[in-house]
């Protein structure tokens, strides 16, 4: 049911870990399942210099969460917002249809990691 | 990859001495039962053969058993069955939090359909309380359906102390069998049971086969009307080959029952025993002694389940994550969370099931990676903190 | 002994095809196919292909099929299943007096539970009436369930016909095409039908599996409840070797269909003949043309059936009296009475039916051996006068 890459990512997550001295950090969880993500950003002019991540869920969420930090990563803040669930999907090549849901983690986690930094630095949305 | 399989509970693999006695029937001795003439008489008397077979396995009589296509028939048969033929004595069931769901889902229905249900709570074990039972029945109390041993956390009930309330009382007793069946000594007529289910494919038999025992002189309606076979009972042209098939598992797990309890059990403790030693923060989910031969359940914390039958699954290794039944949903198994496991501890908890193929090997093996797939996964866990 | 099987209607042997499409999922691909990984996803596979291929033979789309444990099953769901979902639209249900009895059992257990049923008569030769059927429809008409052909005289019903009326008055229209899968070319779609049940047995395939189409969009209510199988639309686990046994057998019935039809029609047509032509005071039941290819029915003055059925057994010859489910019984078949026999000549009437390994010689073999056994019987007969 998951792709090679999906197996990929979850068997070698990238960017796994945390940012002692992170300027965003981002945690959601999932209504539906129950399910936990944690974000963590290091941002220098703009512009996403590291990133990690920490997953409680399943396969599909461990890889969604590895596969968008390196899709974010080196990326500018207002691109890193405009990643969507389905870009994370197409990049890992399809999700079983009751793991889709697994994917909002990733984006969600992303946008509140940068919605923290915004608002420790007062800039404004 | 060489497969190790820890899921004997959702389904076993069949016997091939059980195929070997289906062979015959799927090939030459095709013939319609119901049919008057040769071919129809050979399978007629397979039929009836087998039918003794399945009986003396739980102590029942050949002319109490009926054939099904498998648990879940015989649980919504049961439970339907004897609440419509009873509707003038009273619509009240009593059941269990922690019933299958062939037993919850149709008892639900039924509560859209004028029936009022009571749904015991168990202990942290999962057993339920006999007074709480006893305190439950009403005048208008007509079923009391409780499992015998539970499929995911393993836990026996007291059947019998059941079946001598149900009976003090007059009121019927159905339970659903299926996960006890070839692992537990069963005698329906000791325990005192009205109606019992039970499945092929539980104990290397085929699937899409199962039974109903209906104790001699319970009413109960039809579930599948149709031609007259299985007295009337249940419509539906005779699986000679699966019941031929079914009837052969039974004789084999009956005959071997005894060194299967004790095989299984050993292995069981050992299991249990290296997972709670080898890994900190894990719990043993289920009644350490009133439980099946083959049941390990266990909660991990700081992880999920998925993910740890993923990593399991890439060194060839099947277990489950609550019942396989649960699986095409979110939510974290009804069991769990009724002997008190938050949602988060549920989430994380993981089924072995010991078959009779299963060895010392093979549960090495388990024992050996699990600690370090537990360890990779917490370390990626925003919960855990080393 | 030779035998030689007139059967096919009843039941039919397993295509050696079949089986061997069906082994390897009872041996090593035996995983429960709603568990999360190899062994499961494995079985997942080969029953999504299996939908393809069972939705193909109808012209149905892979989501509207539901497997089931048979016709019967499919039969009791269809028809309680609608009646339940639909209870605030109406209570009348119509049908015709000719049904299997999975339909018309059914049926009547409706009717104690406060549904009005119409059992639409037919004329000489089983067919329904349009006009009949139109007039039948009131208000609170929610289903019109009409066998595709009889399994007895194998009349064919103009189901495009009733499809259409079905629809123009917006009743779910549900016919059980349990004989017709194989013997006619099925378009759901073009038919205008809602529901449609199908089993595996009579085509060559296994035992203890069949089919409910249900198209998008009909409500309707589960028969069996349990976990999440089948679009949470019925429980249990999935009888994996069955479901494939029965795709192959779907796929091969498809793909020989016109041959088979040509085949069949032409023994049927000499079978017929041959029977009329040397035996005196021999009727043919059911429609001349409107007919199953392969369904010979002849009434035979002043004898009784199950004396013929025995006299050609002990020669080899399996044939039937009516159908195989009424044989439990003593009363004459309800068809053959709704066509206008009399008891009397009901009692001694003859079912050969004819399938894909049926030969040429088998049938002159028959009319060979038929015409001395039906003299002999009637030299005994009381109501004989030669
Ligand atoms: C017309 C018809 N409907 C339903 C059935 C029942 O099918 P099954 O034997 O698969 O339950 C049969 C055969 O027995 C039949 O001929
Ligand atoms: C306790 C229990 N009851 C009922 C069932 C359903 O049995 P079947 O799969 O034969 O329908 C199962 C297994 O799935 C079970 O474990
Ligand atoms: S993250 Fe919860 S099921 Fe995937
Ligand atoms: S005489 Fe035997 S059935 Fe009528």
């Amino acid at each position: 049911m998951y792709t090679d890459k999906v197996i990929d990512q979850f068997q070698n997550p990238r960017n796994v870990g945390e940012l002692d001295n992170a300027d965003g950090v981002g945690e959601v969880g999932s209504p539906a399942c129950g399910d936990i993500m944690k974000m963590y950003l290091k941002i220098e002019d703009g512009v996403i210099v590291d990133v990690k991540f920490k997953t409680f869920g399943c396969g599909a969420a461990v890889a969604t969460s590895s596969i968008a930090t390196e899709m974010i990563k080196g990326k500018t803040l207002e691109e890193a917002e405009k990643l969507t669930n389905s870009m994370v999907i197409d990049e890992l090549g399809g999700l079983p249809h009751e793991k889709v849901h697994c994917s909002v983690l990733a984006e969600q986690a992303i946008k509140a990691a940068i919605k923290d930094y915004k608002s420790k630095h007062g800039i404004q949305e | 990859m060489q497969r190790r399989y820890f899921d004997y509970a959702a389904t076993t693999p069949l016997d091939s001495e059980v195929l070997n006695e289906m062979l015959p029937h799927m090939k030459e001795n095709f013939g319609n039962p119901s049919s008057v003439y040769s071919y129809g008489r050979d399978a007629r008397k397979v039929i009836d053969d087998s039918r003794e077979k399945v009986a003396s396995i739980i102590g029942a009589q050949a002319k109490e058993i009926y054939f099904t296509s498998g648990g879940t028939e015989s649980d919504n048969w049961a439970i339907k069955g004897t609440a419509f033929a009873n509707k003038d004595k009273g619509n009240h069931i009593i059941t269990t939090t922690v019933e299958h769901h062939a037993v919850l889902h149709t008892c639900k229905y039924l509560e859209k359909h004028g029936y009022e249900v009571t749904y015991l709570p168990v202990d942290e074990y999962g057993l339920i309380d006999l007074d709480d039972l006893k305190n439950s029945i009403r005048e208008n109390t007509i079923l009391i359906t409780v499992m015998f041993a539970n499929n995911e956390i393993g836990t026996i009930q007291p059947i019998a102390e059941i079946g001598k309330i149900a009976k003090e009382n007059k009121v019927l007793f159905h339970t659903d069998a299926v996960q006890a069946l070839g692992s537990v000594d069963i005698d329906v007529k000791d325990l005192g049971v009205d109606l019992m289910s039970i499945s092929g494919h539980k104990i290397y038999g085929p699937k899409g086969i199962g039974a109903l025992y209906v104790r001699k002189g319970v009413k109960i309606d039809n579930l599948i009307h149709g031609g007259a076979q299985e007295k009337k009972k249940r419509g539906g042209t005779e699986n000679t080959p699966a019941i031929a098939g079914f009837a052969k598992a039974c004789e084999m797990a009956q005959s071997t029952l005894t060194d299967q309890i004790k095989q299984a059990t050993e292995l069981r403790d050992y299991m249990i025993k290296g997972i709670l030693d080898s890994i900190p923060e894990v719990k043993l989910n289920g009644h350490p002694e009133k439980r099946l031969p083959g049941n390990v359940n266990v909660s991990i914390r700081y992880i999920e389940g998925e993910s740890i039958l993923l990593s399991l699954d890439l060194i060839g290794i099947a277990a489950s994550s609550g019942s396989a039944c649960t699986s095409g949903s979110l939510d974290p198994s009804h069991v769990l969370l009724a002997i008190g496991l938050s949602h988060e501890i549920a989430h994380g908890s993981l089924r072995f099931s010991i078959g009779k193929y299963t060895t010392k090997e093979e549960v090495d093996f388990v024992l050996d990676k699990l600690p370090g797939i537990i360890q990779r996964l917490r370390d990626m866990s925003p919960l855990y903190n080393a």
